[in-house]
């Protein structure tokens, strides 16, 4: 295994983590807006480093370019997504969790 | 000029409907116009195709060029042209009913509907493909329920749901079954899998699970249930169509099915669709018997008269091709008497604004030929000489009692007779003067002639039989071999 | 045990438990999710099974069938939900009735 | 190489037994919104069961339509239903041991069966292989779909003509919605519409190699026609009439238009090799505009019309 191929293990490995802590707090956190945090969090990051360590294993610059792209569109959608039920939930009366 | 013999009428049959339909789904100003069209040269389609049949046999076609199994094959032999000529029969009825029956709002979606359920129809009955079939199957499961649902109210619309639910579960199962069949053999086509099939584990699931599935649509008793609200709701030229054309085409593919692969290892199979026929004969007609509502007495009719199709299964290993003719013939009549029932059934709702029986109020003289074609086609339905029904059970009765069946005979003389109770108590109640008498509606006579003609056709039928049992031997769909 | 067999085995789960709630359930979405858990399962047997041939290229026919079933489908449980929003507002309930109306 | 096969297997049996617990869960969830979305996760499920399972045209079609229009469209409906009726009491299960020991014995059959299945089969693949040259196309399952069953397909594209008119029959129009939806959806929709555009050509023209083609593409441009509809453009009114059903009738009638020509020579849709590759460009074309609007009206679920038309 070369340099690149650890640092991708690497990469890949904390990626995961992300994506554990975010699905740890979607089942953990008290209410709608907490767990949104942690989702969409985990999930952008998580992926960011996941791309990243796949895109160290591409073969062309065309194939990292459409990585970048599918994580581009999920932060897009992640980030709208999550306001939307935000705010719809805000609309609806759902109170943000207070200790 | 193309010499019509070098016409394709059998690719005819299903691209004139299609285009038809999309003609009048995007210029709704034409539909009436196009539908009655497409449906006299559909009439004329079905004639050459008959002409090509006697001419050249058997009807096969390649579709694309692609041979089976990696093309699909349009087949035709004389049971297809007798299902053909069926939908035509009843298809010219309901269009000259549907011309005046529907306001300009639901024409505008019964005629591009009713297009593409004569299309799917034909394709239906031209198609040796088992997965083509399942396309077919789902057209004209999901034009139906489209159609039973087109007026609205609320006996229909759950009639509808009913109805969705069940030919949506029986087309699914359907292709369960399609899926194993392929995978074990490696083809859709039924002239392949004909020469391929074994006695295997996967045969056998795949009989129960298209027989299941196509009886669930046929409304075999048990599997009944969705049809007496769905067929009693819809606008009366839909239930005249479900329950002439409908049950059949499922029917139809049972029988081909059964025919072409699983007949060999269904003995004790056959003595139970038997069975569950004669229990169909009984149930249904005592069903029809109890009922109040005339439409609700028709469907419940349907439910036994399918038995009858059903009770030939177990006498068919040792009568052979004579008994197919008598279910076919017994299909045909039952398809024309059942269609003016309903035709007529529907007159004397909209004359008097209800359908309890009880009150139908010397219908006989106020609407004389309505009655009159709901009496006739009565007579085909029970069964009695000269009309096609008769044709049909006789020869069932006939290998009945020939193989020592005692049971099933007697059932369907039980049947014949339940069969007249329920028509004369209808036509009974016809010369009674009831005490309520709300204003009547007029009828236009082009819907009263729709069910007087398609009567009289049923009752013409009695004499026809040699001709048509020769037109039905095109091809060797009972030889019991390959298609 | 091999991936075809797998698979195809969880197809048949998934018909049966559709089958199942589509019997049980009154609920008219959930018959109409059910029906929809049904036809993945027969298209899961489908494409699982599709998956024998020796070559790494599994059969194409059944993925073109299941396509083709997919679409027939969604049209299907596009009628089937408007249908469902009618009788909802006829029965004031998102079930079948079994009375009829006079 | 031991250890990925067990890894793969282990994937399977997680990912087979998740789709079997997720199917439990949506069928038996109290909460009928909850349902409808474990519906979508199921169907983003089944897209990764049809990657495990080499048919990548497949999974495609089942994001966008299985699991992505089917959601929108349950969900739809969801919101049109009376309120009281989304969250019911499950039906009293305590009678069905019958009925469960029943389908447990056809389950148990039919595994047997597939069991007893050999554990090769080519199918038709070799047929495929041998025909593929002359379909115009490379990627198998567009050959199948538009060339050796093309036939299926325009049947198929009835289909959804047929359950067009039926929705339009029974749907009953909605009045637009009165609030207004938000910078961050508008952004949103704008920003992603001409991306599946883009997305639903590129899926169209790929088809005729890779994975890909009319449904996936039509399926696609589907999805943006929603959103749009979703951040409240009016494209019910924009798109309405004569013009509207010439689209929704633009697939159906070229293959009509085409079978009706091929008749000509006697052979119901041959295409005649050199041009096979061009006409089922034409088609798929013609099909995508038809499968995108269809599903779009679909989604809108009544008949859109101007304010002349008859009602």
């Amino acid at each position: 295994m070369s340099a690149s191929d650890y640092l991708s293990v690497a990469l890949l490995i904390t990626g995961a983590v992300f994506f554990l802590a975010g699905t740890v707090g979607l089942l953990r956190f008290p209410d709608l807006y907490t767990r949104l945090h942690a989702l969409t969090k985990a999930d952008n990051v998580g992926l960011g480093l996941m791309i990243a360590g796949l895109a160290l294993q591409a073969e062309s610059w065309a194939v990292v370019g459409k990585l970048l792209l599918i994580w581009g569109l999920v932060l897009l959608a992640g980030a709208g997504v999550a306001h939307l039920i935000a705010s719809g939930a805000l609309k609806q009366g759902v109170r943000p969790w207070k200790k | 000029m193309v010499p019509s013999s070098e016409i394709p009428w059998g690719a005819l049959l299903i691209l004139l409907p299609l285009a038809a339909a999309i003609l009048c789904f995007v210029w709704p100003k034409l539909a009436v116009v196009t539908g009655v069209v497409t449906m006299l040269l559909l009439t004329l389609a079905v004639g050459g195709f008959a002409w090509q049949l006697q001419r050249e046999g058997l009807y096969q076609h390649a579709v694309g060029g692609w041979e089976t199994p990696l093309g699909i094959g349009l087949y035709g032999d004389g049971l297809s042209l007798l299902m053909l000529a069926m939908t035509v029969l009843v298809g010219l009825a309901i269009t000259l009913y549907a011309r005046s029956y529907f306001n300009q709002k639901q024409a505008r979606v019964f005629w591009p509907l009713w297009l593409l359920l004569l299309a799917a129809l034909n394709a239906l009955f031209l198609s040796a493909d088992i997965f083509n079939l399942y396309i077919t199957l789902e057209m004209v499961g999901l034009a139906a329920v489209a159609l039973v649902a087109l007026k609205g109210g609320r006996d229909a619309l759950n009639g509808a749901m009913r109805y969705l639910l069940a030919t949506l579960l029986g087309s699914l199962t359907y292709l369960l079954g399609v899926a194993l069949l392929y995978h074990s053999y490696g083809t859709v086509d039924l002239v392949l899998l004909a020469e391929r099939i074994d006695n295997s584990p996967v045969v056998w699931a795949a009989l129960g699970l298209m027989g299941a599935g196509l009886l669930l649509k046929t409304a075999l008793f048990p599997l009944h249930f969705w049809l007496p609200a769905a067929h009693a709701s819809a606008p009366a030229p839909i239930s005249a169509l479900l329950s002439a054309l409908l049950v059949k085409a499922s029917f139809y593919i049972f029988l081909r099915l059964w025919l072409v692969l699983f007949a060999p290892l269904g003995g004790d199979v056959a003595l139970l669709l038997g069975l569950l026929g004669a229990v169909a004969i009984l149930w249904g007609s005592w069903q029809a018997l109890r009922q109040t509502r005339l439409k609700l007495l028709v469907a419940y009719s349907t439910v036994a008269q399918i038995g009858y199709l059903f009770v030939a299964f177990p006498l068919a290993a040792a009568a052979g091709a004579m008994l197919w003719n008598g279910v076919s013939y017994l299909m045909l009549s039952h398809a024309l008497a059942k269609a003016a029932m309903f035709l007529a059934a529907g007159n004397l709702l909209l004359f008097g604004g209800h359908d309890r029986i009880a009150e139908l109020d010397r219908a006989v003289q106020r609407l004389p030929i309505s009655t009159a074609a709901f009496a006739l086609a009565g007579v085909s339905i029970m069964g009695v000489p000269p009309s096609g029904g008769f044709i049909g059970k006789w020869l069932l009765l006939e290998a009945a009692i020939e193989q020592g069946y005692w049971l099933l005979a007697a059932v369907m003389v039980v049947g014949g007779l339940l069969a007249s109770a329920y028509i004369f108590k209808v036509v009974g109640y016809a010369f009674t003067r009831s005490t309520a008498t709300p204003e009547p509606q007029s009828i236009p006579m082009g819907m009263e002639w729709a069910a007087l003609l398609l009567a009289i056709a049923s009752i013409l039928l009695g004499f026809t039989a040699p001709w048509v049992f020769a037109l039905l031997g095109i091809g060797d769909p009972f030889g019991g071999g390959a298609p | 045990m091999n991936t075809a067999l797998l698979y195809s085995l969880v197809g048949i789960g998934l018909f049966s438990l559709g089958l199942y709630a589509l019997i049980v359930h009154a609920h008219l979405l959930r018959k109409i999710l059910a029906i929809n858990v049904m036809g993945s399962g027969v298209f899961l047997l489908l494409i699982a099974l599709a998956k024998r041939t020796a070559t790494p290229l599994p059969d194409a026919v059944p993925h073109a069938m299941v396509i083709t079933g997919i679409v027939v489908t969604v049209a299907a449980t596009a009628l089937a939900l408007t249908l469902m929003v009618r009788v909802a507002m006829e029965n004031h309930r998102a079930e079948l009735s079994d009375q009829s109306q006079e | 190489m031991e250890k990925v096969t067990l890894l793969i297997m282990l994937f399977d049996l997680l990912l087979g037994l998740g789709l079997l617990w997720l199917a439990w869960q949506l069928l038996e969830s109290r909460n009928l919104f909850k349902a409808v979305v474990l519906f979508v996760a199921f169907g983003l499920l089944m897209a990764l069961a049809w990657v495990r399972l080499d048919a990548p045209d497949v999974a495609l079609a089942e994001a966008a339509i299985g699991a992505g229009l089917t959601g929108a469209l349950l969900m739809a409906a969801l919101a049109k239903l009376p309120s009281r009726d989304k969250s019911e009491p499950l039906a009293d299960e305590k009678g069905h041991w019958l009925l469960r020991l029943a389908l447990l014995l056809v389950a148990a059959g039919l595994g047997y069966v597939v069991h007893s299945l050999p554990e090769s089969a080519p199918g038709l693949s070799a047929e495929i292989a041998n025909n593929l040259a002359s379909s115009g196309v490379n990627n198998p399952v567009t050959a199948v779909l538009l060339n050796f069953r093309g036939y299926d397909t325009l049947l198929e594209l009835m289909v959804l003509m047929l359950a067009l008119l039926g929705v339009w029959s029974l749907g009953i129009e909605r009045s637009t919605r009165e609030e207004p939806v938000g910078p961050v959806l508008t952004t949103l929709v704008q920003f992603l519409t001409p991306l599946l555009i883009l997305v639903a050509a590129y899926l169209l023209w790929a088809g005729a190699d890779a994975p890909g083609g009319a449904f996936q593409a039509g399926a696609v441009l589907a999805a943006a026609m929603v959103l749009l509809l979703l951040a409240g453009w009016p494209l019910q009114g924009l798109l309405t009439g004569v013009a509207l059903r010439l689209m929704l009738v633009a697939g159906p009638a070229t293959f009509v238009a085409l079978a009706g020509l091929t008749l000509l020579d006697a052979q119901l849709l041959a295409y005649p090799p050199q041009h096979a590759g061009k006409l089922i460009l034409l088609l798929e074309v013609a099909a995508t505009l038809s499968i995108a609007v269809t599903l779009a009206a679909l989604f809108l679920g009544y008949r859109p019309r101007t304010n002349k038309e008859p009602g």
